[in-house]
């Protein structure tokens, strides 16, 4: 009993010391700060604990929660970037007084809800993991309550999440009944291609899925979320959400779906292909940062499904390769927005960064480095997220998707130069205020110093990548 | 020895060049010594060569190997080099020594000096190689020195027009040459000369399909070579930039337009005589233009006004000439055509000179005339000039251009018969236009009005004395050299420079014949004296009642502006065209800009998508949900 | 027609189904209805999940409903109390007055 | 030798770089411009010397680094050649030259400009070194980001428009060929090129291959009809930064064809000669006539680059040793005249501020120097016999002869377009009347000007008379390159 | 088995037309009311096929706390009278397409389920056998043992509802006076109360 509860240690501590802050937040005045501290404490243990955890596959709990390398590696990832993301958005939180002690504990309950998820071999603790995850980030969306555009994402995210989830969770019924289980393994073993009703409800999941990663054509909320929700926030739901969801994306396929790898095949090159032209077509005339970075991360979701479509293992790791390596970069983008301050106010417009680069050198060339990073362009690591997935996509020839990829690479590259662009070239000078977020800039340095050496040693993520399907 | 010929040259030049800071005379000094010994030098040479048979190849470095594609720097001493290498220095150096005079005015002289041995140093390349590339490489070089001292006075949009016209319309020349070598080096495997010409008679019944016609290798090979003499030599139809040239000084048309350069062409042909043999096609083209440049240049040159022009289109008609001789097989006498031509041409050019030095820098000659006594030396030397121009009997001029006739005559076929009719017309224009000039701008009334007649003065001595020693050239060169260039024994002396594949004729000439010319030669003298001195009138209504000749003429066949409306204009339209339509209009507006033209709108549209409003979103998951059922339903 | 088998009990809830999701996105009243929509959607699956579970005898399919009953009762919740928020800072939850962010 | 020399020649100036970046003081630009200076010319005497211990007599790659890179798959291998050391050299000659215009053309933000040039060093060096098509492809690609910051930052009034159409231009070109080389791998199992030329692709894929090479290095050549970033990207640019792109990146695409299209695709090559013929006598002859229609200096001597371009893919393309050589000839000329070029607009835009030519007229009474030299440089570019330019293009011509009369005699005929344009320039810049009075208080050219301009006119007509130096290097390499072409149309 | 067919159509469409009502009536207080009409009639379903538990649950749950927190919302936000506009206001071109689409949806699922083959294990509503033991006590049995994490979790689930709703909606008022019980409790008259010499003319200042 010991050595199962052993398996899920992660989960279980991670539950417990929710609890624990929980009581800590309530009983003490004033405890963000605290509480914060305590959840940055929190993800590095887990971290420490999961890292802990051998690697060999487990399954427990009637065979419905795994363990093994390939959700571990997501947990971590799932944890690093949450650390990340939220130590650099402290100042942010403070400032814009988001300090209630219940943020940290929500996020933790993501994280929570997201490690059943990439766990998960089973709909039932997949369905509950996935809604504690979007439930915590339907109060996240809306936390500023006081502000209308806050709340207005949050609603907004609710509604459509929910009418994702509600066909998601249709799927899930039409796939119990037609396979006669929900557990994985043997909903893999029942499906194949006669059996209509199944193949119907992967529609269903794979719709749910896509929202979650926001693939087009289910995109649509993301925009408006991403620029509505505090930045903080918006930071939060374009790193670590979809980490989690192109993790699950990646075992549907492989496990319950791998024997209907046609039919769902042509669905994922389509979501991809219009995920990537959308990504560089919708960018090019925002000009909110934060919107902007969404069709961005649109388009990069596009790219990661590119390798996810190939249907075979290499494609998924590449897939995992890129995603890693698009955590990377967008933790330094929002970092980035944090030092964005003037007079006080967070500043989010892409004319906000008018020629900053002659008074904040060093953040213009993060920026430069991140933005060049993100369009794709060698030797900064975004080439190299890339480069996996087209190699993993020729490899199962499929070149149309391949060029269409490469020619909305170069599109996409447009608006990031016209950031560029503005950062640079442009005479209108602004300054903002001293930048007294540290740890901003810490992921900052850490961020580009990755991308910049990524090409030093590129097979860094692939070789851990190549480990995780080993099972 | 014969590095010192060549390389003193370069060396002049860019010592004045770059010493010009030190004084001004330093570089006239050096450039002019230098190219002075290099001319002493040349004619013990040449002296060598006719009494010692001393010739040889001597290699200086290697230039380039490509492949089968060799070419070395190297002087070639043969007959034919060993006589350019005379004509080229000797002028040269008298050319420098006058200018000192000629141009003390001017505050570039030393770059002009330097320019003018820079000239030097491309033409002996020329002369002296003993391939293709390395003679390619003298003949743009001597276009490009043309271009610097045409437009030498860089103010004068004229003179910078003109040289750029010269270098373009030589450009056109040195394309056929090159297209010439193509062909040489992808046929015989070489460019070297020696090599090639061996090579030739091999090919001699090569055809080859060039654009669809079938044609002759080696007629193929002459007409492209021709192509390049032609521009170089300012034959018909690439003659254009000649006049224009004239806007440089005048001591350089002397040496590049009348006595060296411009029979580069001519010495083409002569060394390339082992290929042109073997066509007679080619020759027959090179005769025919000859003949058409000679008449036409001359019918030109009797309406000109100005002093320069009017050489200018007799030195062309003279190059017609030449090549006519060349064109019926008799190189020999093209070759000494060129050599005293180069003489009394000179002569003529720096008397010319010396004249508009007199008038300060007037050319017109309606605007000169009656100035004999003040300018008793300039009117000698002119006079000389002009008799050994126009063959008066036992000059230079004598015995070069009636040997061309005679061999036309000889060649006895029905071509050499136009040739020599031809011939004989033009001697006799040739005298008119001649006698023309000289009386309006020696004799008659003081038509200046702008300078008293009292301000005209003699030139210097630095000026006069290279016309003395070309008045000896222009007076004795023929006598002298007749025997040695085109007598009987003559082939002792060009050896294997020239070629003939027929043995040359020496029958005897029809006494009649033999007095043809110089007869019309004599008669014209009084008769244009009597046309442009006595009675003028009668020229006047003769101008009068043919007014559209005169003007023909006068605008020089309206060759200039047919190439302006041919050539020039629509190429500029063209440029135009493409650049405006072509990049801007269509490659850009429907390549980068159109596309982010498309896309910004497109980009625009997918914004509107994106209305904001929930159901809208809603709608639009439920349409991307019912298109993939649909999909696997259909599928 | 006669005989009920599963196939009707589908088809209750593909047709319930189906109005929920009319629901959404047709509804042009308040977000409130939405969340009813959503609700039915839920509903439709639950009939789903029990008619299967039932059908083939596997209890799995009940649990499964119950914890569907759980988590939509605290998606109401929550939904609801975003709901209060947008209305305290608008003074509507009319759909049409929700569009304060596009493009 | 051990001594990874390859590497520390590309990563010299992306050190000193870092040193420059991180060294303080904004106010002392000339310290940043002396340690540029001073690693650059490291860099260059590092290259000479690598030069100097080139075996000449072999066709094999030396210097060969090897190291695992990307999953052991894709190896990080540099190596040099005949053909590529010249590049190298080249890169490593004119950057120096480009800093050295920065002290009085660059007023503004010099470390950065320094930066970007030192960094872009580094990558164009990596290109002509690298023997993997990856490695190959990343430096290809990267030199776009310092380029477009060049171009973008320090350019001229449009600098906006034409720094995008640039980056999206090449960057579209480039695309297809990752693609390409990703299918490369597939089909082959490496991207190491040596390995490559051994095992032979497959007839079926080699066109399609071949075109999508084509379409990085036409963009990156110019080729018409995909040259129009060109002009837009000369004008805008700062004088360093022109110099730079006319001097080495379009001289990546002519490498690369030579180093990657014909040894990997020998039968597309061959299939597509007459596409290429076609395109680059268009080029020649249409962007001539455009350049001679055009006001602005740059723009003019941008399309001239064109024009030249032309030549280097029809020489290439004639895979005869003469057009081949020609071709490697007429762009290392290339590269120090338009270069020269560049500077000489450079020059006198510094001082007036205006590229276009009827701004001035008459240069030459008030900076006879700097007239001397300029009319040294444009009669290089026309192709003189005795300067540089003349015997690639010549070579170019004899080759393409062997295989087309019609290309050869369009391409000849583009010559005389060549002196056409190049010399009206000349006429209205150098010479004629002084109409504007600001030229008459211009300074001539001062001691650094003079130093770059001087040392590169020195090696134009240097390399005009005795090419024997550059021939010798990439001779072998040319004939093996065309033996193992021969062999591979032979053997199918 | 007459009754069970008879029953089940009688219920189908009473949740069928209250599911219609639910989006379509004019007030969204009778949209409520009606979804509790479909909760009943559907949780009747349950019961008559055999999960007497979840469909006593759904009526529990459901109709007593979910539908009255609606209600709760829906009247505290004033919302109540709010028409449904229907095919007017904006941009309501779209909505025969929508139609359209979901009815498309509906068919193809129709399609799907409807001739989807029954697997030979499962039973028909004749042959619907009740086990020996009750269908809450089955549940009962696997609910807390086999399936212990889902119970677990959803009970994690409801505690975010429950921190995420307060959050949301609590505020904490300011200026509401409240009652201290401990400070009632713990008066003395020695804190309480405080003499004070009133000098005349001159009133006294009492703070608070």
């Amino acid at each position: 009993m010991m050595n199962n509860l052993n398996i899920m240690l992660p989960e279980i501590f991670l539950s417990l010391s929710i609890f624990t802050i929980l009581m800590l937040g309530v009983f003490i005045k004033k405890s963000f700060n605290i509480i914060f501290n305590l959840t940055s404490l929190i993800i590095i243990t887990t971290i420490a604990i999961i890292i802990n955890n051998p690697d060999n596959e487990v399954k427990i709990f009637l065979e419905s929660f795994t363990r093994d390398a390939f959700s571990n590696y997501f947990k971590i990832l799932i944890l690093i970037s949450s650390l990340f993301v939220l130590n650099s958005s402290k100042n942010f939180i403070i400032e814009n007084k988001l300090d209630k002690f219940e943020y940290p504990i929500i996020i933790l309950l993501s994280i929570l809800g997201m490690f059943f998820m990439v766990s998960s071999n089973d709909l039932i603790l997949f369905y509950l993991g996935l809604e504690l995850q979007s439930l915590s980030l339907y109060i996240l969306a809306s936390i500023d309550r006081d502000n209308l555009r806050s709340t207005e994402s949050g609603i907004k995210y609710f509604v459509l999440s929910a009418l994702s989830s509600g066909l998601l969770l249709y799927g899930c019924s039409l796939l119990y009944g037609f396979t006669g289980s929900t557990n994985f393994d043997t909903i893999a073993e029942q499906l194949n291609t006669e059996n209509v009703g199944a193949v119907f409800a992967m529609v269903f999941i794979l719709v749910g899925l896509a929202f979650k990663v926001s693939a087009v054509p289910f995109h649509m909320w993301t925009p408006d979320v991403y620029e509505g929700a505090p930045t903080s926030i918006t930071s939060y739901f374009a790193v670590v959400p979809k980490v989690a969801g192109l993790a699950l994306l990646i075992k549907f396929m492989f496990i319950p779906f791998s024997n209907i790898l046609l039919e769902w095949q042509t669905i994922i090159i389509f979501i991809s292909i219009a995920s990537m032209i959308l990504g560089a077509v919708a960018a090019m005339v925002q000009k909110n940062l934060k919107r902007l970075l969404a069709y961005s991360s649109i388009g990069h979701i596009g790219y990661a499904l590119a390798g996810v479509a190939t249907g075979v293992i290499s494609g998924y790791q590449s897939a995992i390769i890129y995603i890693s390596i698009y955590v990377i970069m967008n933790i330094g983008a929002f970092s980035c927005l944090y030092l964005l301050k003037k007079d006080g106010q967070y500043k989010e417009n892409i004319s906000d960064l008018s020629g900053i680069s002659k008074k904040h050198p060093v953040l213009a060339i993060s920026l430069l480095i991140i933005l060049f990073s993100l369009a794709g362009v060698p030797p900064l690591g975004g080439f190299f997220a890339k480069f996996y997935v087209f190699v993993a996509v020729l490899e199962q020839q499929m070149y149309t998707l391949a060029i269409i990829g490469l020619v909305t690479t170069v599109m996409s590259a447009f608006y990031y130069l016209k950031i560029i662009k503005t950062i640079y070239f442009d005479d209108n000078v602004i300054t903002f205020d001293p930048a007294k977020n540290k740890f901003a800039q810490l992921s900052i340095i850490l961020s580009c110093g990755i991308l910049l050496t990524f090409f030093l040693y590129p097979s860094v993520f692939n070789n851990v990548a190549i480990t995780l399907f080993n099972s | 020895m014969e590095y010192a010929i060549l390389f003193l040259p370069l060396l002049g030049s860019l010592i004045g060049y770059f010493g010009r800071s030190l004084t001004r005379l330093f570089s006239e000094i050096t450039t002019s010594l230098f190219v002075s010994i290099s001319a002493v030098l040349s004619i013990f040479v040449f002296w060598n060569g006719i009494q010692n048979n001393i010739y040889g190849n001597y290699l200086i470095f290697e230039w380039i190997t490509s492949g089968e594609f060799t070419a070395n720097w190297s002087i070639n001493i043969d007959p034919l080099s060993s006589v350019m290498l005379v004509v080229v220095t000797f002028v040269s150096a008298l050319v420098h020594i006058y200018s000192i005079g000629y141009m003390s005015h001017d505050p570039h002289k030393p770059r002009f000096m330097s320019y003018l041995s820079l000239f030097t140093f491309s033409m002996l390349a020329l002369v002296v190689s003993d391939n293709f590339l390395q003679l390619f490489f003298g003949w743009e070089g001597v276009g490009l020195c043309s271009y610097l001292l045409i437009g030498f006075w860089f103010k004068k949009e004229t003179a910078n027009n003109a040289a750029i016209k010269a270098f373009i319309v030589n450009r056109i020349g040195d394309f056929g040459l090159a297209i010439a070598i193509f062909l040489i080096f992808f046929f015989f495997g070489t460019i070297n000369f020696e090599e090639a010409f061996q090579a030739t008679s091999q090919y001699s019944e090569k055809k080859l399909v060039f654009f669809g016609i079938e044609v002759n290798l080696i007629t193929l090979i002459c007409i492209f070579l021709f192509i390049g003499a032609m521009g170089k030599s300012a034959q018909f139809l690439l003659h254009t930039w000649l006049p224009d040239a004239m806007e440089g000084p005048t001591p350089v048309s002397a040496l590049i337009h009348a006595a060296t350069m411009v029979t580069a062409g001519v010495f083409l042909v002569v060394r390339c005589s082992p290929i042109f043999e073997y066509s007679q096609v080619a020759l027959n083209l090179v005769t025919i233009i000859g003949m058409v440049t000679a008449i036409f240049a001359a019918s030109i040159a009797l309406v000109q006004n100005d002093i320069k022009k009017i050489v200018a289109y007799s030195t062309c008609s003279q190059l017609g000439y030449m090549f006519f001789a060349a064109g019926i097989g008799a190189y020999h006498v093209a070759m000494f055509h060129l050599f005293t031509h180069a003489f009394f041409k000179a002569l003529l050019f720096l008397g010319a000179g010396s004249t508009i030095h007199a008038f300060k820098d007037e050319q017109d000659i309606r605007n000169m005339g009656g100035v004999a006594k003040k300018l008793p030396y300039t009117y000698a030397f002119m006079l000389i000039g002009t008799l050994a121009l126009t063959g008066f009997p036992f000059l230079s001029g004598f015995y070069s251009k009636d040997a061309i006739i005679e061999f036309a005559y000889l060649k006895n076929s029905s071509l050499g018969n136009y040739a020599a009719t031809i011939g004989i017309i033009t001697a006799f224009l040739t005298s008119i236009y001649s006698w023309r000039l000289f009386f309006k701008v020696f004799h008659g009334p003081y038509n200046n009005k702008v300078i008293p007649i009292n301000e005209t003065h003699e030139s210097p001595i630095v000026m006069l004395a290279p016309l003395i020693f070309l008045g000896i050239g222009a007076v004795f060169s023929g006598y002298f050299f007749k025997s040695t260039f085109i007598g009987h024994h003559s082939i002792d002396f060009w050896q294997n420079s020239i070629f003939f594949l027929n043995e040359i004729k020496h029958d005897a000439i029809p006494l009649w014949f033999l007095f043809t010319t110089p007869f019309l030669v004599l008669i014209s003298i009084p008769l244009s004296f009597y046309m442009y001195i006595h009675n003028p009138k009668i020229l006047e209504n003769f101008k009068n009642t043919n007014l559209p000749l005169y003007k023909f003429l006068l605008n020089k066949w309206y060759i200039d502006e047919l190439y302006e409306k041919l050539f020039v204009n629509p190429a500029k339209k063209i440029g135009s065209f493409f650049w405006k339509k072509g990049d801007i209009g269509i490659i850009d507006r429907f390549g980068p800009d159109g596309i982010s033209k498309l896309v910004k709108i497109i980009s625009n549209r997918t914004g509107r998508f994106q209305t904001g409003f929930i159901y809208d979103y809603a709608f639009v998951m439920l349409l991307g949900l019912s298109i993939l059922l649909t999909y696997l339903i259909l599928k | 027609m006669i005989e009920i088998g599963l196939g009707h009990y589908l088809s209750l809830g593909a047709i319930i189904f189906f109005l929920g999701v009319i629901g959404i996105f047709l509804n042009r009243k308040n977000v409130i209805v939405i969340l009813m929509s959503i609700e039915l959607i839920l509903l439709a699956v639950n009939i789903n999940l029990i008619s299967f579970s039932i059908f083939s005898g596997d209890i799995v399919g009940q649990i499964f409903t119950m914890l569907i009953l759980t988590v939509a009762a605290a998606e109401a919740a929550i939904g609801l109390a975003i709901i209060v928020v947008y209305y305290r800072n608008r003074g509507s939850i009319r759909v049409e007055d929700i569009h304060g962010m596009k493009g | 030798m051990n001594f990874p020399i390859l590497s520390t020649l590309i990563f010299l100036p992306l050190l000193s770089s870092l040193f420059i970046f991180l060294s303080k003081g904004k106010s002392n630009n000339y310290s940043a411009i002396y340690i540029s200076l001073f690693s650059s010319i490291a860099t260059f005497l590092l290259s000479l010397f690598l030069w100097y211990s080139l075996d000449i007599s072999t066709a094999e790659f030396q210097f060969v680094e090897e190291k695992s890179w990307i999953n052991n798959f894709i190896k990080f291998k540099l190596g040099v050649d005949g053909i590529s050391i010249l590049f190298i050299v080249l890169t490593t000659f004119i950057t120096p030259i480009c800093i050295i215009s920065c002290i009085n053309s660059v007023k503004t933000r010099v470390k950065e400009f320094l930066i970007a040039i030192l960094i872009l060093e580094t990558f164009m060096i990596g290109v002509f070194c690298s023997l993997d098509l990856v490695i190959f492809y990343l430096f290809f690609e990267a030199g776009l980001i310092p380029m477009f910051l060049i171009i973008g930052v320090w350019g001229g009034p449009r600098r906006v428009y034409s720094a995008f159409k640039f980056f999206l231009f090449t960057l579209l070109g480039s695309v297809l060929m990752l693609v390409a080389i990703i299918v490369i791998y597939w089909l082959t199992g490496t991207t190491d090129i040596t390995q490559i030329y051994e095992i032979r692709i497959p007839k079926e894929y080699q066109n399609i291959l071949w075109l999508a090479f084509l379409s990085s290095f036409a963009v990156k050549m110019p080729m018409w009809p995909v040259h129009t970033w060109l002009p837009d990207a000369h004008v805008e640019a700062p004088t360093a930064g022109s110099v730079i792109l006319a001097a080495i990146l379009l001289k990546m695409a002519g490498y690369g064809f030579l180093r990657f299209s014909i040894p990997m695709f020998p039968i597309a090559s061959e299939f597509f000669t007459p596409l290429i013929y076609t395109l680059s006598i268009i080029a020649i002859i249409y962007t001539s006539l455009v350049a001679l229609m055009q006001d602005d200096m740059k723009k003019l001597i941008a399309y001239s680059s064109v024009a030249h371009m032309g030549y280097v893919t029809l020489g290439i393309f004639t895979l005869t040793k003469q057009g081949i050589e020609g071709s490697i000839y007429q762009m290392i000329s290339h590269g120090l005249i338009s270069a020269a070029l560049f500077l000489c607009v450079g020059v006198v835009y510094d001082r007036l501020h205006s590229r276009m030519i009827n701004t001035y007229g008459g240069l030459v009474n008030y900076l006879p120097k700097y007239s001397f030299l300029f009319l040294v440089f444009a009669l290089a570019a026309i192709g003189l016999p005795g300067t540089s330019g003349f015997l690639g293009e010549f070579l170019v011509l004899t080759g393409a002869f062997q295989k087309s009369y019609l290309a050869a005699m369009l391409a000849t005929f583009g010559v005389i377009l060549g002196a056409a344009y190049m010399l009206w320039m000349t006429k209205r810049v150098i010479f004629g009347v002084t109409n504007n009075s600001e030229i008459k208080s211009l300074t001539d050219v001062n001691k650094s000007e003079i130093i770059m301009l001087a040392s590169l006119a020195f090696f134009v007509i240097f390399f005009g008379f005795y090419p024997v130096p550059l021939i010798e290097t990439f001779s072998v390499s040319v004939n093996s390159l065309i033996d193992n072409y021969e062999i591979a149309l032979k053997s199918n | 088995m007459i009754v069970h067919t008879i029953f089940f159509y009688f219920f189908s469409v009473i949740a069928i037309f209250s599911s219609l009502m639910v989006i379509t009536s004019r007030s969204t207080i009778n949209s409520v009311f009606f979804l509790i009409l479909d909760f009943i009639s559907v949780g009747c379903l349950f019961i008559m096929v055999g999960a007497e538990f979840l469909g006593m649950i759904l009526l529990i749950v459901y109709v007593g706390a979910v539908a009255v927190l609606f209600l709760f919302v829906v009247m505290m936000l004033n919302v109540a009278e709010q028409k449904q506009s229907w095919f007017i206001g904006r941009k309501s071109t779209h909505i025969p397409t929508g139609l359209i689409v979901s009815v498309l949806i509906l068919l193809e699922l129709l399609v799907v389920v409807g001739g989807w083959k029954y697997k030979q294990d499962l039973m028909s509503s004749s042959t619907l056998v009740m086990s020996n033991i009750s269908n809450t006590h089955q549940l009962g049995l696997v609910m807390y043992t086999d399936y212990i994490l889902y119970f677990q979790l959803a009970g994690v689930v409801l505690l975010l509802a429950m921190i995420g709703a307060i959050l949301l909606t609590f505020r904490e008022r300011v200026g509401v006076k409240k009652q201290s019980y401990l400070n009632q409790i713990s008066r003395n008259p020695a804190n309480a109360v405080e003499l004070k010499e009133v000098e005349s003319f001159k009133g006294v200042k009492i703070d608070d």
